[in-house]
């Protein structure tokens, strides 16, 4: 037998094209293509054609025309006559007053509680674990849900209130507190803040500075009080305290004049706040846990005091681990704010089901949610993957 | 087509409120009752001869239009305002108005409040995505008055924060209103504003492009009507067949098949008064004087007496 | 003081003393926990005074003011209008629609026998230690959906000859992959490539049927038009050939009854599905309570799982177009909040269908709750995957196993052992997230609770305080056993024989 | 096609082979001028080999030199870009089919094992045999345990992968290859990873297999294995085959500058 | 302050130190009568112990016996419960600021380096020096490449710890706690989570210290090092100090029965 009949290929019985793996993954790539384009094709001709059929217009020209209805919190100046599009607009920025207010009180409830969680204080401890069972548990619609008819709407109600000394009433019509009008010459005062804030910036790179060079380190906290609160005080006063206080004051339906936060508000923001600060809690505490007990040691046996530990050593670590979580629980409050619809809160999804109703328009309104949230979802991810390549601990 | 897809499936889908006291509500047993209920079972009974073979829909203020388009159901018969925008751009066809409304306001009686124009400051519930909503900024703004809107999805949920206080105001249609003050803790506590501020026809509406069913619920209507004119009741509606009026006659299908040409039996309008009774029966029945409502006829009543409700002859 | 010396002996062992005072002891043990520092000592006491403090309004508000008992309202209004405490009362009147909604009292038996073969069911899968581990799983994701469908709604589907036509299709591609997988087979042998051919005819039959409008008929009890009759017959001639073949091929050695499984199992579900067994109908609309919200979390976890599953191979496979689809599919789902989600499934999924196709709004919640979760569970899954050493892979390839098996023996049995605690999460989340479905008009649980709450026999000022406290603690119930199991799972496996 | 080395390692094997065995005619791995590279980078130039039935080649070489792509090319874990490659008459091309034929009669064994580790022992050796080969489980376990048994570990067919020592599992992976009744066997450093009393163990179940007459591809660096059963030894360097001959000769004779520095390193 | 049992170790100190180097008289740490319990468990007992200036101490002992409770006792990382303990001439209370003071003189080396990944090799040795002793930056980084360059690694200062080999990072813990210049150093197994090759350069660099007079209390099972550079060595056992002696001494002669059963463990 020769060589070279041996090394004759064996030809395998029913070798087809459809076996070699370029051809087999083109070809179900394109009939994946091929039905996907084919599925949504038929959804858009299916659409069109309900649509013709129930003689709905569509497009996103209603968003041009008058809107008709008011709504209850507008940071900006709205009224019935501005368009759809504007009353959208009011939806959006309301989203994001409560996704700000709610992310800051939640960093906040989290950390305290995460924090807490560490404690060696068994009481702290045990409250802070039951907190956040409690809540981590519970659908954030039902947290909602209570404080806005379990709590705020069963509080008393704003007529025959005795009057309050410091003009601050919470009534089941919300929060009211005095507000500061500002005089003439107030400008002068909010100058001066500015001022000490710089001034206390710079002070403080000097001693940085300094610190760096010789070694010595001054104490700059009061120096920087002094600096942001003290010199705006001292303005505000020589200049004659060009301010004052407006009071709420009982007309005949409402407590009028201060500044009103609105039940529907106060309900979401406490929810959302203590929903996320509950899962924010945890992933602070997993964060702290993180940093292995002897780098804390590590830290102490060079004569680091708890607090320079705590600032030089943990805090970098654990915030490394913290932050990735921490922003898509931010996303997730965000997304969830859209429950705000259940008690009138007119965040973006509450007033687009407001146009929806009142223009019928629901795929132009589903198409402008999505496209907002996502773009909010999609931009943190992109810092976020910044972020993360950014901070990643070197390893070999 | 729809009346096919109907008889098919041997059952009327028929949206309603989702709980409105006098117009459509559940009763303990589950039961549905109302005069809007009352129109599903009327065409019910004009289809099949049976009022029972309705599948009722509760729907919210937000999902009645798109439940309709979608074919989830096959008419809405929820207290729905007949406005041009709707019967257009909304592809809806309303088939005839079974309550002539208008908006109204509704305060606690130790706010001391007589009328609407006293209301500047007011913090008003309103529910969210109605014509109501439109109306209530339309009329402060042309008084030049100022308010707070509480805007809530669901009309009991605006109801119970009325309720709780949260506002001072509550407004919907009159009728609205008389049924909600059943809802309250001590409804004597409330008062329903003089000041109506807005026409709110109130009537069954049913997909546009499809004119068969469009005539069998607008004539479902109509005969409801012919039925209190002539006097055709519940009760003496069998003796009727016998009566010598030709009118009374020809609804009861003695003289000529008129269920013909709208696709239904020759007694379809029998099968709707022996179900319902007439239209003056039903609104006794549900909001009437003697029910916990107490709303007079007013404007419903039939033209003959004053009031706006005019059935079209069948002939 | 013994005396030490540079050398230095010990003489005697010495005994273990008691720990000072300071250190056991109920005293040490509080003294440690509670007042170590002057600062530690003010918190708890601040701390002690708020625990105190809580647990007596809790306690007063749920029991000392509560008031157990009562026909309606009156038994829960104070005296000059203020609120009392909770309302028990209300939840017992209500008790019955929280957990069933409108479910016809005379068919709740139904209800109830599902949630106890559920609970016997769940048992046998997830408590480790029972046995026929594969039978309980079998019975639980395969028989029990398929049951509590039956049951719930009563029965008798009225099935379309394209929905028909459809099943048959499945089955036949099933088998048709089983048997050409064998080594004598393959694609090439004759009657394979006839049956290929029947099976690729009935796709695109169905397809069409789907675009081209036409007359339907009855053949076989079910309505047909032309296009759907021909599907199905080729996907039956499909389907016979293809088991013929494989029994040939099988005769003597390997498992023959396995290739009868597919059509068996499409023949008794269209059975069970359509046959009267004598039981009322129920329609969606009367469901509601902690049964709906049951209905909906269930269906949706057994639906995202599987999708979740495709959708993170499509993640890691290296078919750009495969994978950019996947990407984009979960970037979107997960960068939306689910309240739009179950907005579009509301009002656009019925847009999107042909005219005369309507979807129970129940289904389309649970369509919009599955495919949010599913987007959730490929990335728990896809971090199973990558943390499979690259080693399992190559042994599997060495050893000639197809993808598909690689990845159903080999990669997913391990990827998702790992990942259990990260799917129950999601499904802790899926649970609450169930609650949602109240915004677009069902009454699950949250839904009932807060239409029991506008009843005006009931209202109350502190009716809904009382409400929403028993629906939050249901919610609380559920959600916190699954995070004790996952937790559980996750020392489990910890300590398992992984070494 | 006739090449240079291949009548001389012909004419060697059949004069100065160590062990009883007989090799045959015929061949049973052949590559010819086979290239490869990963990305810019060239890891095989011009390999040609040619391998019979019957035969046991050792491959050695510094790390790095493309001894493990070699034989991964061998069962197409990886695929190479020019030249040819033919395993028991199937030429290895992208064609799916003939891939899947190829790798069920070439068995591996890896570095690290690459035991299954949520399947018991036994079923670690069934599953390509059930799943692949279609047979029935009874036979599939009989076979297992007759391997198990030839590498001296039955009583630990229903333990898990992790509850085994390293010299065990290797034995196991050993066995799981041969369940599939393979026509070759390649084994890629199949005892670097273990301790050294457990070397031994594996070492002594391979000299049993080359005994039985297994055509084997090892690469390892135990050269005491080589001398004992290799009728050739290869020497490989950045990418090519620097030396090849049998035993004997290559450890007391080395040719190459490379084959006396690599050897004077690793022999001590 | 003058106890019974330091004139006895002085004077030996004076016959049988192995090594050059003079122990000064000054005493660097002394423990007497120190107990701790870590709740029910009794960990030390009695413990007594005197260092001087300038003398190197090795503690050994079986695993749980408390050689790391005793160091850590020793710069407060666990507080005791009776007894005293004088470190410098300050006695550690619960005086936050003596704590401090003490901390500053004594350097530790742990088993797993701590070191702090998220900081520069430089910017872990500069860190202390500029916080605790308020060094300018400038100075601390010229103080810490001293050091570093002592340890023989300056070329890695602006690495990260996670790029560096185990006994690299050993190395950089040590030249970190040089860098608060202590008076005494603290080892706890500064080599045991090392590999073989690795335990080398860190004694080395650990031999080098005590050969400049470095005060060192170093546990470790290294007794080669202990024979090398310790004055003393230690063993201990269920909390106590069942002997101690001079190295040689206590090799070659242990009294203790339990001495006797650890050290035949030990040394192969
Ligand atoms: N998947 C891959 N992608 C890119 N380069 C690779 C890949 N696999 C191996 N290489 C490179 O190819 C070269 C040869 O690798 P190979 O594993 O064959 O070496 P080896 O001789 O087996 O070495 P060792 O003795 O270390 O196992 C190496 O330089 C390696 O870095
Ligand atoms: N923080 C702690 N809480 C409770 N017990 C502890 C703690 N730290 C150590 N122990 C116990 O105290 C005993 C002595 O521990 P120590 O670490 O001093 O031993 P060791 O001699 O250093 O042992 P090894 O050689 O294993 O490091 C051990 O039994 C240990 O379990
Ligand atoms: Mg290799
Ligand atoms: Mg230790």
């Amino acid at each position: 037998m020769s060589v070279e009949t041996e090394t004759m290929p064996r030809r395998v019985s029913g070798s087809s094209i459809l076996n070699n793996p370029t051809v087999r993954s083109i070809v179900i790539q394109v009939s994946l293509i091929v039905f996907l384009v084919g599925f949504t094709w038929w959804i858009i001709d299916n659409t069109a054609r309900n649509l013709a059929a129930a003689n709905i217009a569509s497009g996103f020209d209603f968003l041009w025309s008058r809107a008709g209805f008011d709504i209850a919190i507008t940071p900006i100046a709205y009224t019935s006559n501005e368009t759809y599009g504007e009353a959208i607009v009011i939806g959006i920025l309301n989203t994001l007053i409560i996704s700000a207010a709610g992310i800051a009180l939640a960093t906040i409830l989290g950390f305290v509680v995460g924090i807490g969680r560490l404690s060696g204080n068994f009481l702290i401890r045990m409250l802070s674990t039951v907190y956040v069972e409690i809540f981590r548990n519970i659908p954030p619609l039902l947290v909602i849900l209570f404080w806005y008819f379990g709590v705020l709407s069963v509080l008393s109600g704003p007529r025959g209130l005795e009057e309050s000394p410091i003009g601050i009433y919470l009534t089941n019509r919300g929060l009211q507190i005095p507000s500061i009008i500002f005089g003439a010459l107030a400008w002068a005062s909010f100058a001066a803040f500015v001022v000490g804030i710089v001034a206390a910036i710079v002070i403080a790179q000097r001693n940085k500075k300094h610190q760096l060079a010789t070694g010595e380190r001054k104490p700059i906290l009061w120096t920087a009080l002094a600096l942001i609160l003290g010199l705006p005080i001292l303005v505000f006063i020589v200049t004659g305290v060009p301010a004052v206080l407006e009071f709420p004051t009982a007309n005949r339906f409402n407590l009028a004049g201060g500044i009103q936060i609105r039940p529907e508000f106060i309900a979401l923001w406490l929810a959302l706040s203590i929903y996320t600060g509950a899962f924010i809690a945890e992933i602070v505490r997993a964060g702290i846990m993180s940093v292995s007990k002897g780098q804390n040691e590590a830290a102490s046996a060079l004569g680091l005091r708890r607090g320079q530990a705590l600032r030089l050593v943990v805090v970098p670590q654990a915030f490394r681990v913290i932050i990735p979580p921490l922003t898509s629980q931010y996303l997730n409050l965000t997304k969830n704010s859209s429950l705000g619809l259940a008690v009138g809160y007119p965040e973006l999804v509450a007033v687009g089901s407001t146009v929806l109703n009142q223009s019928g328009q629901s795929i132009e309104i589903v198409c402008i949610w999505m496209a907002v949230y996502l773009t909010i979802s999609l931009s943190v991810s992109f810092f976020m993957n910044w972020f993360n390549s950014k901070m990643a601990l070197v390893e070999r | 087509q729809t009346l096919d897809t109907v008889k098919e499936r041997g059952q009327l889908r028929c949206g309603v409120n989702t709980g409105l006291p006098g117009f459509a509500s559940q009763n303990d047993q589950g039961a549905w009752q109302g005069l809007d209920v009352d129109y599903c079972k009327a065409v019910a009974a004009a289809v099949f001869g049976d009022a029972s073979k309705v599948q009722y829909s509760p729907l919210s203020a937000v999902q009645r239009f798109p439940a309709l388009q979608n074919n989830e159901i096959d008419m809405l018969a929820r207290n729905t305002t007949w406005t041009m925008d709707r019967d257009t751009t909304l592809g809806l066809a309303f088939a005839g108005v079974n309550y002539y409304d208008g908006q109204g306001f509704m305060v606690k009686k130790d706010l001391g409040v007589n009328s609407a124009l006293e209301l500047s400051g007011a913090t008003v519930c309103v529910q969210s995505g109605t014509t109501t909503e439109l109306n209530l900024a339309d009329y402060f703004r042309t008084n030049k008055m100022d308010y707070n809107p509480v805007v809530i999805e669901a009309q009991s949920d605006v109801n119970s924060a009325y309720d709780s206080g949260r506002c001072d105001v509550l407004t919907t249609d009159a009728s609205g209103l008389a049924a909600s003050r059943l809802e309250m803790a001590s409804p004597e506590n409330h008062v329903i504003l003089p000041e109506i501020i807005s026409k709110e026809p109130l009537g069954p509406a049913v997909r546009q492009g499809d004119s068969q069913w469009f005539n069998i619920v607008k004539w479902t209507h109509n005969a409801l009507l012919d039925a209190e004119e002539l006097g055709v009741t519940q009760e003496n509606v069998d003796e009727m067949m016998t009566s010598e009026n030709p009118e009374i006659r020809r609804l009861l299908g003695q003289d000529k098949d008129f269920g013909a040409s709208i696709g239904l039996s020759k007694d379809w309008a029998v099968n709707i008064i022996k179900a319902v009774g007439n239209y003056g029966e039903i609104f006794e029945r549900n909001i009437g004087v003697n029910t916990p409502l107490e709303i007079q006829r007013g404007q419903n009543a039939l033209w003959t007496k004053g009031g706006l409700q005019y059935g079209m002859p069948i002939r | 003081m013994e005396e030490q010396v540079f050398q230095y002996v010990s003489k005697d062992q010495k005994a273990a003393l008691p720990p000072p005072a300071s250190e056991v002891g109920a005293f040490g043990i509080v003294r440690r926990n509670l007042f170590a520092t002057p600062v530690d000592s003010i918190l708890s006491i601040a701390a002690g005074l708020f625990v105190l403090w809580a647990a007596w309004s809790i306690f007063q508000w749920a029991v000392l003011d509560a008031v157990f008992t009562g026909e309606d309202r009156e038994a829960c209004l104070v005296e000059g209008g203020g609120h009392g405490g909770a309302c028990w009362a209300f939840v017992e009147a209500k008790f019955g629609q929280f957990i069933y909604g409108t479910y016809p009292f005379a068919e709740r038996w139904r209800v109830d026998f599902l949630f106890v073969a559920l609970v016997l069911l769940v048992a046998g899968v997830a408590i480790p230690k029972v046995p026929y581990k594969r039978l309980n799983a079998v019975l639980l994701f395969g028989v029990f959906p398929v049951l509590a469908l039956v049951l719930l709604t009563g029965g008798r589907f009225a099935f379309s000859g394209g929905e028909l036509a459809l099943l048959f299709l499945i089955a036949a591609a099933v088998t048709i992959s089983d048997v050409s997988s064998e080594p004598q087979v393959g694609f090439h042998s004759l009657p394979v490539k006839i049956a290929l051919g029947a099976t690729l005819l009935a796709f695109v039959a169905i397809l069409l049927s789907n675009f081209v409008s036409a007359r339907s008929f009855e053949f076989l009890d079910f309505r047909f038009t032309l296009l759907s009759l021909i599907s199905f017959l080729a996907a039956v001639v499909a389907l016979g050939l293809v088991v013929f073949v494989g029994v040939m091929a099988r005769r003597g050695e390997g498992n023959v009854a396995r290739l009868f499984f597919p059509a068996a199992a499409v023949i008794l579900f269209l059975f069970l599905m359509s046959t009267n067994f004598g039981l009322p109908q129920v329609p969606t609309n009367f469901w509601g309570g902690l049964m709906l919200t049951l209905v909906v979390a269930l269906s949706g976890i057994g639906a995202s799982l599987p999708l979740g599953i495709l959708l993170a191979l499509g993640r890691r496979s290296d078919m750009p177009a495969v994978k950019l689809l996947s990407v984009v599919f979960i970037e979107f789902w997960r960068g939306v909040p689910l309240i739009t989600v179950l907005f579009m499934a509301n009002f656009m999924l019925p847009l999107f269908m042909p005219e005369g196709v309507t979807f129970n709004q129940l289904l389309r919640a649970c369509v919009g709750v599955a495919l949010f979760s599913a987007a959730y569970m490929a990335e728990v899954v896809r971090g199973g995957l990558q943390a499979i050493p690259k080693g399992q892979y190559e042994g599997a390839d060495a050893m000639a196993l197809t993808y598909w098996q690689k990845m159903r023996l080999i990669i997913l049995p391990q990827a998702l052992k790992l990942v259990i605690p990260g799917i129950v999460n999601t499904f802790i989340g899926l649970f609450k997230d169930t609650s949602l479905v109240y915004i677009i008009g069902l009454a699950d649980l949250l839904g009932t609770v807060r239409r029991g709450f506008n009843d005006p026999n009931w209202i109350t000022p502190s009716t809904p305080a009382t409400g929403l406290i028993f629906a939050a603690f249901i919610y609380w119930l559920f959600c916190f056993s699954m995070s004790r199991y996952s937790i559980y799972t996750e020392r489990r496996l910890d300590t398992g024989h992984r070494s | 096609m006739s090449l240079p080395n291949e009548a001389a390692a012909k004419g060697d094997a059949g004069t100065t082979r160590p062990t009883k065995m007989q090799v045959s005619d015929e061949v049973a791995v052949q590559m010819v001028d086979v290239n490869k590279w990963f990305g810019e980078f060239h890891v095989l130039r011009d390999i040609n080999l040619t391998v019979h039935r019957g035969e046991r080649i050792v491959i050695c070489g510094p790390s790095g030199s493309g001894k493990s792509t070699t034989i991964r090319c061998i069962n197409r874990l990886e695929d190479h870009q020019k030249g040819k490659i033919v395993v028991d008459g199937i030429e290895l091309t992208d064609d799916l089919k003939k891939i899947d034929e190829v790798r069920r009669e070439v068995g591996m064994v890896f570095q690290h094992f690459n035991l299954f580790p949520h399947l018991t022992i036994l079923e670690n050796c069934t599953l390509a045999p059930i799943w692949v080969r279609k047979m029935p489980k009874k036979k599939a376990e009989e076979i297992a345990m007759h391997y198990l048994t030839r590498v001296k570990i039955p009583e630990q067919a229903n333990k898990y992968p992790g509850q085994l020592s390293g010299g065990q599992q290797q034995r196991v992976a050993i066995a799981r290859s041969l369940c599939m009744n393979p026509k070759v066997m390649l084994f890629d450093e199949p005892t670097s990873a273990l301790d050294p009393e457990m070397i031994k163990e594996v070492l002594d179940v391979m000299v049993g297999l080359a005994e039985e007459g297994m055509t084997m591809i090892c690469v390892t660096h135990e050269m005491g294995f080589a001398r004992q059963v290799a009728n050739r030894v290869i020497f490989m360097d950045a990418g090519q085959i620097v030396e090849q001959n049998e035993p004997h000769a290559f450890f007391t004779d080395p040719q190459h500058e490379r084959t006396k520095l690599f050897l004077s390193q690793i022999l001590h």
